[in-house]
Parts: structure tokens; C-alpha cells; sequence
């Protein structure tokens, strides 16, 4: 059997699941019982990323972020204009930064604001080693900026206090759920809505209520052939296909069934009730992921600051 | 001291430094693992996946025992059996490995095998990708379970002496001879012991191999690397399931040595 | 098979261990390394073993040069002082072991090895023992092991490092007589490490005696008795008595004032006394001395000697018809022997051949004690 | 046969001096035996080990002095390093004691059950580093067997130093009773029996003549849990909080710096690891040396 | 201080040890436990130190009994075999290790201790070794500093476990007198455990000779070389020639035929006749017998008798005149005792007391062989 390799990151956990198996039922339909197998790992985004530069084969890359995806191309494992070879900027599917907490909110959170409010802790993984840190850090940072009267110190200063409210900074944003909903650390977790959907609703729908901050940032999570393994394996049609599947109908439905906000309208649509509307930025807003990932994560940039003494 | 208070009092004390510190944490794996009874916790070992990195785990500590377990006698004996130049320095590069972080464990091999590394581009256009592939594991697991077998049998081969091996040479046994019925026969008991380290490290490692595994399902996944997965999955029970698996593993191999050794003991060697 | 070793020289970091020893042994003998502590013995004996090298001179098994000869070919049998048999084999397969580790084709058959570890078996006194593990034997049955293995691969030449060291001392005199037995049944070469007199004496055919990495002297056990080479020897050899003093004009002066002086030739100067156990004499009425007898062994006694102002215990023949106390006497050692500095002091007592103490004196009684004279203490 | 020559060359005179002799002690097997284990350390310690001494200067010895220079003044890295050492500090100590006391159990006093313990001690070197996190993490949670416990006597051990403390205990304590137990036993007695034919009370005996005794093993033991208890990973990230400054340790920041795309950052940090951990390893080994003279800690 | 202890029984998984042993030490006295491997020497002395329990019997020092008293508060000198030192304590802090760790009010002040130190340390000639490690020391002066650390809190009794076991045979000699010198100026109460009856004659004032966990006989030296109670008792205190035969109508006659019957008391059967070696005489030209002459120590020859089909090789009196070998010979043994089961016959030969041999005769030499006759080997 031919093997497919997803090298992904860690809230994709149950999502790629269906659509391996449901891609190599159809591929194997459309291409005479050839039988494919797909593989995913998952992990941290960065820790992943660096796994398919140091040599993890990779066919496909499905990650937390773009930078991440930029730095393979960086080491010429795909093209540096990878982003516009699918659609939609090589994103199939967003999501979002919300709030997941105990059930009956009993400390009464809302919005941003009341995360540094005394006695609340707040669990999020750490930007340093998880792409949905990243993600998370950014919102609070976005949501900070449009403040009346917000300067990038002011943001700085929620950011201190927010983070002053984290007990636990895990390596991924799948440790960050499993401290909240498995060891019951914190009071709220920072995560994506597809991971906080699936705590409230799948996991513990009588022990978790989700919160949708009023405002938040607008996660795009790309995907990507490494063309350069691909080649190499002999597998570079199988992965087109298999991008190309998250594209379709069934694979934005698959993506939606497991919370993602799918990118065809028209499946958005259909799941209305699933996803909660609140105003969202995007990272373009923010500079762009290069210019962010300089200034806020890079050794000594504002993260570094929000800890330094 | 008053004795029998006290000795009672002191056996309550080992007993809960022993239940605290050692026994807590097997019992809570053992817990989770039949928290929804034995049935889905052989379930969560049936799967796929899970069978893969049992396989995996089994044929990387078994290649890493047998590597490890032969060149680390044979250094022990060649260590402890004659002197040269250079052999305290050899001494402590054995032993360098025990005090060298798991995660550089990994590291190094990424250094030297990685695309980036020194070999790691030339060997994968040669088509033998060594990392991120059971022989990257298998050189993790090999650098972090490096000293145990020479650890352990050099204490025993001091204080064996080389008394019975001159004996052998004396009757005409060559070197090989000398090392299989006489050298590890005698130091058995610490040999045992070693392989006993090296294996249960050799299956329970994950900082090093986690750096060089790359994660990938059914292919480069061990039990560890594996437990994690499914922990993260949600999928508990098969979690700590694998975990009592491999605790159950270690501890069979624990027994082995403990039955060995009492055989060893009635037949009056006592290590 | 006869062994003869040349000049042969080891250092260990620097020092000789080994110092220039040449030594021959002929076929069919039975030679004793004797020495102290430290002497070189077992040295010597793992360099003819071919177990560790040595930095000059030549070892000849049978004429032959075999110093790059590897341990394993030099077919020599090898006892070590703890026997060192192999603690998880059983005794049968100890025995075994030398033929059953060798090369296939000129192994024995499983029988032929079974038949002759039983012949070790009863040759040794062990009849029934081969299923025994080491540790289920006694340390004589331990030593009968270790030797039946030695000779098991048949062996002409047998190197014996000091195998009584940890016998009892009743088990190991019935086993000496036993091993000369063998030695003398079977034709074998035998070089036997010891730093026992008495073994040596008894068992052994020539003594080599040594002492810091050399040949002190050797010969027969009664050359080395009757003649030693140097004061070292004849103390080594016999209990002796040493009477501190001086030489002057051709007499040797004690320090005790009530010793004869004694015949010595060499130029003046202090010197020593030394003269076997038994070999002194009291004088009765002749002297100022008096001696308390303490114990008798035969005719002779061990006295408290109360000459000056010095209190001197020592062994000597008991005169005729003496009490308890001898007072008023003198003392005659005048079949000692003269030494400085190591050496003896020209020629003095040197007609002290065995001959001379022929006329029913003893000379070497176990049971007497040795007498470390120390004038000097308060 | 190199032995013909010689022979025939020596028969003659004697004492002969040849240049060519070659001392040749001891057992059969030197040259085989070495080559087997010089060739074992230099693929699998060695070469590493020089791929990770290389790697900081592989982009010029400039930018490796450079980031050396930066991590040696960067306060994060300082306090990771001091987070790692001080926990393992502490956990070794605790595990002295505790294994001291649980090997005195297993030898002397021999507790009731003490089979079962000896065969439970080895438990923790059978789990695997991650599943021992969790379920520390777990256990010591706020609402862990223990931690909930904990908790309401106002004591927070996960997610503090002092949960590091605990995972690295729980790690490192085989070690200890491993080291200790075979010493203790291996003790004579006649040593006790003196002390105590000399007037000693028990608790002299132990005080003055066990415990001296036992003190190269137990320097040995702290070493080996001290060694790995500061490259400990797999245990204590889940239980440590990893907040830096506070319970960040530094094996975490390697992996932090690896996933920065700094492979040299990381192979300092390693490098540094390495360092520390081999000099420490070195302090105790001379204080061995030069402090517990004798000793029957020697067979470890 | 005076050693009494009275039916003293230890048993080990059901079997006595130290089995019904009665003993009185004098105050002042130097006695010997003397006796083969596993005779219950160091069990005994054990017992003594409190180190051990036992099951019955009492043990008194100065007349109170102590049974129920612990080690630590009989105020005993107690020194191992290996001597036991304290490896991480220099010299003077072994020394000082029994002061030192007195409760404060009884404690010599530091000074005081360091003084006695000194002191210890000049006694046993051992000056400014104060600060080494025992392992820095030889076997020799680790001995000396076991026993000044045994001697350091001023015991009365000092019990000593096999003291020279370990050592070089040149310095054990020399170490025998100055430790009797130790007894004798501090007026101790010395027990000695040795299975070295050289040790035991030349140290001790009496000897408890044991076997099996019993005393086989008390006494001095002289009394157990003169009187020996048991065939064990004499082959254990010297070097006898065993020769079997049998009695038959109060005569024992040898199994060799040239041997001179010998009167022997007791019912007729098997028996066996011990003879110091020594003690046997040729008698030329009265019998068939061919002897060789080996060797010679003063009077005393080694020879290989031919006597019927046997050869034995004895120790005997050389004949006056004698050459290498003597024809026709006849033995006699008349001063043997004849034994059977392990107990004498009778009377029979119990009038060799030690003034039988004051002819002039040899008793006891070192060097002969002691022969271990086994007539019914091929
Ligand atoms: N490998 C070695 N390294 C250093 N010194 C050694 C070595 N082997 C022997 N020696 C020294 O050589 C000398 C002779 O030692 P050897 O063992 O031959 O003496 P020995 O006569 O057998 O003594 P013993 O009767 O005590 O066995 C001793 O001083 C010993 O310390
Ligand atoms: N703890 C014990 N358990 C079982 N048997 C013992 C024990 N201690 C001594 N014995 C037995 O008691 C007997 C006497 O032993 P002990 O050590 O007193 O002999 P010994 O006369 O000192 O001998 P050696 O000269 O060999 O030291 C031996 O048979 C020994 O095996
Ligand atoms: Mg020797
Ligand atoms: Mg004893
Ligand atoms: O998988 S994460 O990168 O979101 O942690």
C-alpha cells in the first residue's frame, strides 16, 4: 500500500482521523482499489515543523500557522510561494480563540478583561512550542490594541498580568486542554474553538461551558505538500489529492463535524448554530506572521519581555 | 531504644516512604487502566496502532539490550582486565551518557543524522533516512541505556578477580571461551542486573526518542511515544492501559532476575 | 618435562619484582619457591605459567624457548592459592572443563571425558563428589578439585601456588604426604610456591629460596639448613636466636656478659649472633647469669636468662641434672654463626655443617619459641 | 609459532636484549577487547558528543562565542539552570535519605514485607519518564489523591519547584536504594561488633560506623540521582508549571531553543548541561577520593 | 580481672556449638583456645564478649555473672581476626573511637584522650601514625592499632580472635613476643584464639584445646604435649606417625611385619598405634626391613621403610653408625600410645610422660615429615 504521511499539530487529533480514512476509502474508489494509507502525527506546531526540517518524512504538512510552513520553505523543502498554490491562501479551514470553563462559569468570565481578575487562572500552552499559544497570545494582544486608548505598552501590561494568572504553560495546546479538563487545573482555558467545542460538548457537556470573548482573532491554520519528500516517496499526485479533498464538500463537512470552521461559505452556512458570531481580526492585522513572529516570539522579543525581570 | 515501638514505628515509616514515593503513582496507572474494566483496557491494546508500538518497543529494547548488553561486557571485562593509556578517560565516557539530559541524548543524534546534521542529507539521498525511523530510535534508546550493563558489571568483575579466568587460560581456553564459561557465568547476577536497567529503560525511554521519533502513528511510534499519544487523544483507559502494559513488562523482567538469582543462590553463587 | 628460566628480570613501575632469576628444574623434581611476603614467588611462577611477560631473560619448557608462547599452548597445569575453580560449574565439569573446551577435532568423546574425570575422581580421593558444586566441599576436597582439574588436560609440568595457604592445619599435613604421592606417581615436574619451611622441607626435593625478587639461595632442604647462604636464610630456614654484640680482635663479644665470646674472623665492629634454637648451651657455675626454665621439650628448654641488667629469653639445651633454676652460669654459643649487615662475617662458624650436631642434639624443634631478642627495650 | 626465532636467537647467549619483545601480560583477548570497546564508545558516545561540541561553532566561532556570550548573560537560561540543579539538588538529598532509611528497612531491620519492597523499589525505573508525569501531575493536582489533600493544608506541590522536587524524587530513588542496599549488606559486622565491644550505644554504632561507611555509596547514589535528575524531562514537564523564571527547567528551554529553529542555542544549552553535570560528577568523585578514605562504598 | 564460665551451651539451628564448656581464666593469666577449623573457637569467645547469646550455662567475670550485661558494658578488649579497623577514621581516631564516645560526664576531656593516644601509640611502636588510614598501615601495624583501640578504655580482659592470621610468617614471629610483652606489663587477662599449636605453646600459659564445641582437654603446654588425653589431643599437639594393627592378648601388633609388638591394654580387636615422630627406633640386624635414609635433623632421620609389601615413610632416631641405608632392620615404637575409636586403650603406653624422654632424645622437630602412613593403598 502506498503510505501518505500528514504531519500535523495537535488539536487535529480527531479531525484528520475521519478525513484519512474517508480519503482513502474515496481514493481507493476512484483509482481502482489502490490501496493508501494515510498517516498523521501530531504534536506541538513548531516541535512538529522541525521534525519535517530535520528530516521527518513528510508528504503534506497540515500546521498551526503559516510561519511554521514558512520555515520549511526556508530550507527548500516546498517553494516559497506555497501559500498561493490551494485555495483560500492554503487554508481549509479557521477557527478561533475562545474560553473554555467550568461549568456554570462559576468565576463569571466574559470577556478578556476578567482573566486577570484576582483569583483566576488561566491555562494556555506556551507560544514558544505551540502554535495555538501563538494564536492565543496574539488575540489577547489584538483584543488589547483596540482598547480605547491602547499603546503596545498598555497591551504589554495585559499581556504581564495576564500570563502572571498562568499556573502551568504546557508544550501544546493538547497538554493545555488535558490540564483543564483532565486534571482540572485553572479556572479558564485559552483554546481553540475546536478544541473547546469538543470539551464542552463531547468530552464533558456537564462539566465545561464555552465562552466566546466578544472579540478574538481569526485563526488560519494552513496546509501544504512538502513537494520535496513528496517527490522523493513518489507521492506527490496522492498528496495534491489529499489537500485537495480538504477543499471539497465532504472534507470541509468532516472539518466542520469536528468544529472547524470550514472556508466554503456554503458549508459555514449550513452550520450556523455550531459557531458562535463574534468580530474577529486577522493576523494580517497584526503585521503578518514574519513580522510578528519577530517582535513578539523570537528569542528576546515581547513574550521574552513579559517574563523578563 | 525501646523495641518493639520502635521497630514497628520504623517499619510504619519505610512502608509509607515506600507506598508514598514508589507505589502511588504504578497504583494510579493500574487504576486508570481498569477504571472501565479489563475489557477496554485490552481493547485499547488491540488496536493497530497500539500493537505497532508494542512491536516497535519490543524490537528496539531487544536490539538495544543485545548491542548494549554485548559491547557493554565486553568493556566492562577489558576495563577492568587491563590497563592502558587513555583508560580513566575511558572510564568516564561510559559513564557520560547517565548525567547527559535525555533530550540532548536525542539532540545529538539530530546533530549528526539530521538533514541538518553532518550525515543525515548525504544518507537520505542514499535513500537510508536514519532519523525519524527505527534506527533513530534505536540509536537514541542505544545512547541513553549506554553505561548500565558496564556499570554494573564492573563493580562485580573487581571483585570477581581473574583468578578463575587464568584458571581457564591455564587449561587452554581462548579469550571467547574465557568470557562465556567463566566471566559471565560468575558475574550473572550483575549482568542480570544490568540488562535489567538497560531493558527497562530501553522501553520506558521518552525524551530522547521523542526527539528522534517524529510521532508518526503505527510506524515510529513506541509504547511510550504512544501513551502519549493517547493520552492526548482522550483515549485514557488505552492510555494507562499501555502504561500497566509496560510497567507489568518491566516488572516481569524484574522477576526474572529475582528467580534467576535464587536459583543462582541455591546453587551457592552469591553475587 | 624440564623447566629452565635465564636472567629472567619483571618490573612492575619501575621496580624489578623479578630480579634477574635463573633457575632449573629438571624433569621429575619437585622444587619449592620458598620466601616471604613479597618475595617474587607468585611472580616468578605466572611468568613460567606464561600468565603475565616479563621485561628480560628466557623461559625454556624442555629446552625449547617459549617466552612468546600464549599460557593457553603451554599445556602446564596451574593451581592457584584459593584453587579458583569455577563456582557454577560442578565439580565433574571443572574437572572436564581443559578437554572440553577444546577444538573439535582433537576433543575426546563425551565418554572418553566422563571416564577419565572419574580416574581424576578416584585418583583424588573423591569418589562420588563430580556432582557437587564447589562450595558443597571442604577446603581439602576443594584442593583435590582444583588439582584433579590441573591434571585433568594431562600436563607435564604443574605449578603449585601456595595450595595449603587455607587449610586447616590437620587437613593440610595428611594432604601433603599425598601430593608428593601423586607427583611421584604420575612423573610430573612440580614447582610448588610456599612460604612455609616445613612444607618446603617436607615435600619438596629443591628449595629455591627467595627473598625481593631474587634467588637467595638454593640446593636441598638440608644444604639450606646446614649452610645457608646469608643471615636471612638461616633465620628463614630455622628458629634462631639473635645475640647482638661486637667483633674485636678475632672474637665476637656479646652484648650479654655472660656469653662465651666466640671465634670470628673480619675486621671490628658490632655484629650479631645468630644461633638456631637449642644450639646454646648453659654452663652451670661458670658465669653470673641465671636462668628460670619455663618448658621443656625434650632435652631441651626454654629459659628465662637473667645476665647484667638484661632479661633474655631463649632456647637451650638443658644440662644434666638441672633444677628449675641454673644460677651462676655462663653461656656458650659458640656454634652460631657471625653476621653484619646481611652477611656473614668471614668464614666464622662456618664448619657448622650438619655433621657437627650430630651427636644427639636436636636442632629444629616445632614446638620451642623462636626467641626475637631486643636488648635494647627498657 | 613467533616463538621459533626467539628461541633460536636466545639458545646461545644469555640474558638477550631484543627490541622486538613485546611484554605480554595477563589474559588472552587485550586487542579484540579494546577494539570492540573503543569502537562501541566512539559510534555511540563519542561521535555524538562531538557533533554536539561542534555544532555551536558550525556558523563561525564568532557566532558561537557570540551565543555563548548571550546565553551566559540571558537571565531566563541562568534561572532555568538554577530551577534544574536546585530541584535535583534537593530531590537527590531527599532521596538519600529517604533510600537510606528504606535500605536500612530492606537489610537490617528487615521490615515486615521486605521482599515486597524490594521488588516494588525498581517500579519507577519500569514506568516510563511521560506516564510518571502524568500521573504525578495527576496525583498531585488540585484534585489529586494528594494534591486535594495538600491543597486544603494550604500546600501547592504541582505546578511549583516542589513538584519538580517530587517527580525527580520519584525518579531518582531507585538509584539510591540500588547503590546502598548491596553496600549495606556487603558491611562486616565485625566493624559494628567492636564498636559496640568499646561501649557505643546503637545509635553510636550507626551514627559513627554505618553511616561513615556507607558515605562514598551515598555520595555515589546523590551523584546519580543529582546527574539524572537535572536532565530529567519526560517526568517533570507535566508537573513543573514550566513558567520560566519560576519552573522552567533547563532541558525544557533546549527543546524551547530546538523549536525556535536555534539548533545552537540548543546544543549550548546542552553543551552547558553536559558541562555542569560532568563537573559536579567530578567535585564528587575527588571529595570521594580525598574525604572518604577507605571505605567499602569502593564497589559501586 | 578472672574469666569463669560455667556449662556454656550456644546452639545454631538445633545443633550445640558450644557444647557444655567449663573454663576458669585466672586474673592475670594467658590462655589458648587451640583446635581445628570450625571447633567453636571464635564462638566461644563470642559468647565471652557478649557479641552473641547463648542457650545455657553462665559466664562470670571477677565472680559476677555478666549474662544479661551487654557488650558494650563489660569493659572487654575484643580483637577480630581481620581486625575490623574503622577505614574512614584516621589512627588516632580509631584509637580514641571507645573514649570518645563516652557520655560527657564520663568523658576524658580531649586533651586526655589525645594523650592516652600518644601513649597507646608509643606502647605498640607505632610513633606519629596517629594520622594515617588504616589502609595506609601493613598488615602488621593494622594489628597493633586493632589492639590499641581494644586496649584504649582500659579493659582488665582482652579477647583476641586469631590475631596473626593474616600476616607475613617473618613478622607473626616477631609480633608473638612483643604481645605477650603487652600482656605481661599491663597485667592483662589475655584469651587467645589459634588453631596454631606453635602459637598457642610459645604464648600462652594454658591451653583449652577444643573439638566439636567441647574442650578436649585443659592445661599447660607441657601437660597437653606430655598427657595427651585423646588420640586427637596428641596428633593435634604434634606430628605422629599413625600405624594400624591390631591387640590381640594385651600385645598391639602392627599390620607391618618388622615391627616390635608393643604391650597394650585392653579387649582384643583393631587399633591403631600414635607415635611422635621421633620416637620410633631402628633396630638393625633384627629384623627384614630395608630403610632409607632422606633426610636428617640432628639425630633425627627421614626414612623410607620397606617392611613386607609396604613402604612407609617415619621419622626415627638415626641408629649409631648408620649409613644411607639400613638392612635388616626391626622397628621399635614402644613409646607410642595405642588407641581405638578414638579413645586410648587403657593405660597402655600412658607412662610416656615427659621425663621418658629426657635421655637426650628429640621430641617435637619442625622440619620432619610427618608422615600419614596408608598401608592399604596399592
Ligand atoms: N601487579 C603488580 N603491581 C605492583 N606490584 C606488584 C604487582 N604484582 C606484584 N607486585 C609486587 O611484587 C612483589 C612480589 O609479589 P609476589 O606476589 O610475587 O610475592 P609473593 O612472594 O608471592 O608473596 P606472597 O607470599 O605474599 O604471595 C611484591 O612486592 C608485590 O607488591
Ligand atoms: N551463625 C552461625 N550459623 C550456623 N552455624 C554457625 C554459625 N556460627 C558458627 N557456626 C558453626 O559453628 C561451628 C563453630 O564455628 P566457629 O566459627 O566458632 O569455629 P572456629 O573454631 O572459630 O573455626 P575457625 O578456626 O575456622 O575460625 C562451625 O561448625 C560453624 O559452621
Ligand atoms: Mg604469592
Ligand atoms: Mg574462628
Ligand atoms: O498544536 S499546537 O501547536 O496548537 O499546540
Amino acid at each position: 500500500a502506498t503510505t501518505l504521511l500528514n504531519v500535523s499539530y495537535d488539536p487535529t487529533r480527531e479531525l484528520y482521523q475521519e478525513v484519512d480514512r474517508t480519503f482513502a476509502a474515496q481514493w481507493a474508489r476512484t483509482h481502482g482499489g489502490a490501496p493508501v494509507v494515510v498517516r498523521t502525527s501530531h504534536g506541538g506546531s513548531g516541535a512538529q515543523a522541525r521534525s519535517v526540517q530535520e528530516g521527518a518524512p513528510a508528504d503534506v504538512v497540515t500546521l498551526g500557522l503559516a510561519y511554521d510552513i514558512d520555515m520549511l520553505a526556508a530550507v527548500g523543502l516546498l517553494p516559497a510561494n506555497w501559500q498561493g498554490l490551494l485555495p483560500h491562501n492554503s487554508t481549509p479551514f479557521t477557527s478561533t480563540i475562545v474560553f473554555l470553563v467550568r461549568k456554570g462559569n462559576p468565576k463569571g468570565i466574559h470577556d478578556w478583561p476578567d482573566l486577570v481578575r484576582d483569583g483566576v487562572q488561566v491555562i494556555t500552552p506556551n507560544p514558544k512550542t505551540s502554535g495555538g499559544a501563538r494564536w492565543n497570545y496574539l488575540a489577547a494582544w489584538g483584543w488589547a490594541l483596540r482598547q480605547p486608548g491602547a499603546t503596545p505598552d498598555t497591551a504589554r501590561a495585559y499581556l504581564r498580568s495576564l500570563f502572571a494568572h498562568v499556573p502551568v504553560l504546557d508544550t501544546g495546546a493538547r497538554g493545555a486542554t488535558n490540564s483543564f479538563v483532565q486534571r482540572g487545573t485553572g479556572d479558564v482555558l485559552l483554546a481553540w474553538e475546536d478544541e473547546a467545542l469538543m470539551a464542552a460538548r463531547d468530552i464533558g457537556p456537564d462539566q465545561f461551558d464555552m465562552v466566546v470573548p466578544p472579540l478574538t482573532i481569526l485563526a488560519e491554520p494552513p496546509v501544504a505538500v512538502v513537494e520535496r519528500n513528496a517527490k522523493a516517496h513518489g507521492t506527490l499526485d496522492l498528496a495534491r489529492a489529499y489537500l485537495d479533498f480538504l477543499f471539497t464538500d465532504a472534507g470541509q463537512r468532516i472539518g466542520a463535524k469536528h468544529y472547524f470552521r470550514p472556508v466554503t461559505p456554503s458549508i459555514l452556512a449550513e452550520n450556523r448554530a455550531t459557531f458562535a458570531d463574534t468580530a474577529t481580526f486577522d493576523i494580517a492585522s497584526l503585521g503578518g506572521w514574519t513580522q510578528v513572529q519577530k517582535t513578539h516570539f523570537a528569542d528576546g522579543g515581547v513574550f521574552d519581555g513579559i517574563y523578563a525581570r | 531504644m525501646s523495641g518493639r515501638v520502635g521497630r514497628w514505628g520504623f517499619a510504619a515509616l519505610v512502608w509509607g516512604m515506600v507506598g508514598m514515593m514508589v507505589v502511588l503513582p504504578p497504583v494510579m496507572v493500574f487504576a486508570g487502566a481498569l477504571a472501565h474494566g479489563l475489557r477496554a483496557a485490552w481493547d485499547g491494546l488491540c488496536d493497530p496502532d497500539a500493537l505497532s508500538a508494542i512491536r516497535l518497543t519490543l524490537l528496539i529494547t531487544a536490539l538495544a539490550v543485545a548491542i548494549n548488553s554485548f559491547f557493554g561486557v565486553m568493556a566492562a571485562w577489558t576495563l577492568t582486565r587491563f590497563s592502558f593509556p587513555g583508560r580513566g578517560l575511558a572510564i568516564v565516557l561510559v559513564e557520560l551518557p547517565l548525567s547527559v539530559s535525555p533530550v540532548v541524548g536525542g539532540l545529538v543524534w539530530l546533530l549528526v543524522f539530521g538533514t541538518q546534521g553532518w550525515w543525515g542529507a548525504a544518507l537520505e539521498r542514499w535513500g537510508y533516512p536514519v532519523m525519524f525511523a527505527p534506527p533513530g530510535i534505536l540509536l537514541a534508546t542505544l545512547f541513553v541505556t549506554f553505561p548500565y550493563v558496564t556499570r554494573t558489571m564492573m563493580p562485580m568483575l573487581r571483585h570477581m578477580g581473574r583468578a578463575q579466568e587464568e584458571a581457564a587460560v591455564m587449561l587452554g581456553a581462548g579469550m571467547w571461551r574465557v568470557l562465556w564459561h567463566v566471566t559471565l557465568p560468575g558475574a550473572r547476577a550483575a549482568l542480570l542486573s544490568g540488562v535489567l536497567m538497560t531493558t527497562a529503560r530501553a522501553m520506558g525511554e521518552f525524551g530522547a526518542v521523542s526527539v528522534v521519533s517524529g510521532h508518526i502513528p503505527g510506524l515510529t511510534e513506541t509504547m511510550p511515544l504512544h501513551i502519549e499519544t493517547l493520552y492526548n487523544g482522550y483515549q485514557t483507559v488505552a492510555a494507562f492501559a499501555m502504561a500497566a502494559l509496560l510497567a507489568l513488562m518491566a516488572m516481569g523482567v524484574v522477576a526474572v532476575r529475582g528467580l534467576v538469582e535464587r536459583t543462582a543462590l541455591r546453587m551457592g553463587k552469591i553475587a | 618435562m624440564s623447566v629452565r628460566l635465564e636472567h629472567l628480570v619483571r618490573r612492575v613501575g619501575g621496580r624489578p619484582i623479578v630480579d634477574d632469576i635463573s633457575l632449573e628444574v629438571e624433569t621429575g623434581s619437585f622444587t619449592a619457591l620458598l620466601g616471604p611476603s613479597g618475595a617474587g614467588k607468585t611472580s616468578l611462577l605466572r611468568i613460567i605459567a606464561g600468565l603475565d611477560g616479563h621485561d628480560a631473560g628466557c623461559v625454556f619448557l624442555n629446552g625449547a624457548r617459549v617466552d612468546m608462547l600464549e599460557a593457553r599452548s603451554r599445556n602446564i597445569g596451574f593451581m592457584f592459592q584459593n584453587y579458583a575453580l569455577f563456582d557454577h560449574m560442578t565439580v565433574a565439569r571443572n574437572i572436564a572443563f581443559g578437554l572440553s573446551i577444546r577444538p573439535r577435532k582433537t576433543r575426546p568423546t563425551r565418554a572418553q571425558i566422563a571416564a577419565r574425570v572419574e580416574e581424576l575422581l578416584d585418583l583424588m580421593h573423591l569418589p562420588g563428589m563430580g556432582g557437587r558444586y564447589p562450595h558443597e566441599l571442604s577446603g581439602g576436597q576443594r584442593q583435590r578439585v582444583a588439582l584433579a582439574r590441573a591434571l585433568a588436560t594431562g600436563p607435564r609440568v604443574l605449578l603449585l601456588d601456595e595450595p595449603f595457604g587455607a587449610l586447616d592445619p590437620l587437613v593440610r599435613r595428611s594432604i601433603r604426604g599425598w601430593l608428593r604421592d601423586v607427583h611421584d606417581r604420575l612423573g610430573l615436574t612440580t614447582i610448588l610456591v610456599t612460604h612455609d619451611r616445613n612444607e618446603a622441607c617436607e615435600l619438596a626435593d629443591t628449595i629455591a629460596l627467595m627473598r625481593d625478587g631474587r634467588i637467595v639461595q638454593s640446593g636441598t632442604p638440608q644444604q639450606l639448613r646446614d649452610a645457608p647462604a646469608t643471615p636471612f636464610a638461616m633465620a628463614f630456614m630455622q628458629d634462631v636466636t639473635r645475640l647482638p654484640g661486637r667483633v674485636a680482635a678475632g672474637l665476637f663479644i656479646a652484648d650479654l656478659p655472660d656469653m662465651r665470646p666466640v671465634p670470628a674472623q673480619g675486621p671490628d665492629g658490632r655484629a650479631e649472633l645468630l644461633v638456631r634454637a637449642g644450639d646454646v648451651r648453659l654452663l652451670p657455675g661458670q658465669g653470673a647469669a641465671t636462668a628460670w626454665l619455663r618448658q621443656t621439650y625434650g632435652p631441651i628448654g626454654t629459659f628465662d636468662v637473667m645476665s647484667g641488667p638484661d632479661t633474655l629469653r631463649l632456647d637451650a639445651l638443658i644440662p644434666p641434672g638441672a633444677a628449675r633454676i641454673v644460677v651462676n652460669c655462663a653461656l656458650d654459643a659458640s656454634a652460631g654463626r657471625v653476621a653484619r649487615d646481611g652477611q656473614w662475617l668471614g668464614g666464622a662458624g662456618d664448619g657448622g655443617d650438619s655433621d657437627d650436631n650430630d651427636d644427639g642434639e636436636m636442632t629444629d624443634p616445632a614446638c620451642i619459641a623462636p626467641v626475637v631478642a631486643n636488648l635494647s627495650k627498657p | 609459532m613467533a616463538g621459533h626465532g626467539a628461541a633460536r636467537q636466545g639458545a646461545g647467549g644469555h640474558a638477550p636484549f631484543t627490541l622486538w619483545r613485546r611484554r605480554r601480560d595477563g589474559l588472552p583477548g587485550f586487542g579484540v577487547g579494546l577494539s570492540l570497546t573503543l569502537g562501541w564508545l566512539g559510534v555511540l558516545v563519542i561521535l555524538p558528543l562531538l557533533a554536539l561540541l561542534a555544532r555551536p561553532w558550525a556558523q563561525g566561532v564568532g557566532s558561537g562565542l557570540g551565543a555563548f556570550a548571550h546565553i551566559v548573560h540571558d537571565g531566563r537560561m541562568l534561572a532555568a539552570l538554577r530551577v534544574s540543579f536546585v530541584s535535583a539538588l534537593v530531590a537527590a538529598a531527599l532521596d538519600v535519605v529517604a533510600g537510606v532509611v528504606i535500605a536500612w528497612g530492606l537489610v537490617r531491620a528487615r521490615v515486615p514485607g521486605w521482599r515486597v519492597i524490594d521488588a516494588l523499589v525498581e517500579l519507577p525505573f519500569a514506568l516510563p519518564t511521560a506516564v510518571v508525569g502524568i500521573t504525578m501531575a495527576t496525583l498531585y493536582g488540585p484534585h489529586g489523591w494528594v494534591g486535594a489533600p495538600l491543597s486544603h493544608l494550604g500546600m501547592k506541590v504541582a505546578f511549583t519547584p516542589l513538584g519538580i522536587v517530587v517527580a525527580l524524587m520519584f525518579v531518582g530513588l531507585p538509584f539510591v536504594v540500588r547503590t546502598v542496599v548491596p553496600v549495606l549488606r556487603a558491611l562486616p559486622p565485625e566493624a559494628e561488633e567492636v564498636a559496640r565491644t568499646l561501649g557505643a550505644t546503637r545509635a553510636q554504632v550507626v551514627a559513627r560506623v554505618v553511616m561513615p561507611a556507607l558515605y562514598p555509596a551515598l555520595l555515589t547514589a546523590f551523584a546519580m540521582a543529582f546527574a539524572r535528575g537535572v536532565g530529567e524531562y519526560g517526568s517533570v514537564i507535566f508537573i513543573a508549571g514550566n513558567q520560566p523564571y519560576h519552573t522552567e527547567i533547563a532541558p525544557l528551554l533546549i527543546v524551547i531553543r530546538l523549536q525556535e529553529y536555534d539548533t545552537q542555542g540548543a546544543s549550548l544549552i546542552g553543551l552547558v548541561l553536559v558541562a555542569i553535570a560532568m563537573a559536579s560528577l567530578g567535585v564528587i568523585a575527588w571529595v570521594r577520593r580525598h574525604v572518604g578514605r577507605g571505605g567499602a562504598g569502593g564497589a559501586i
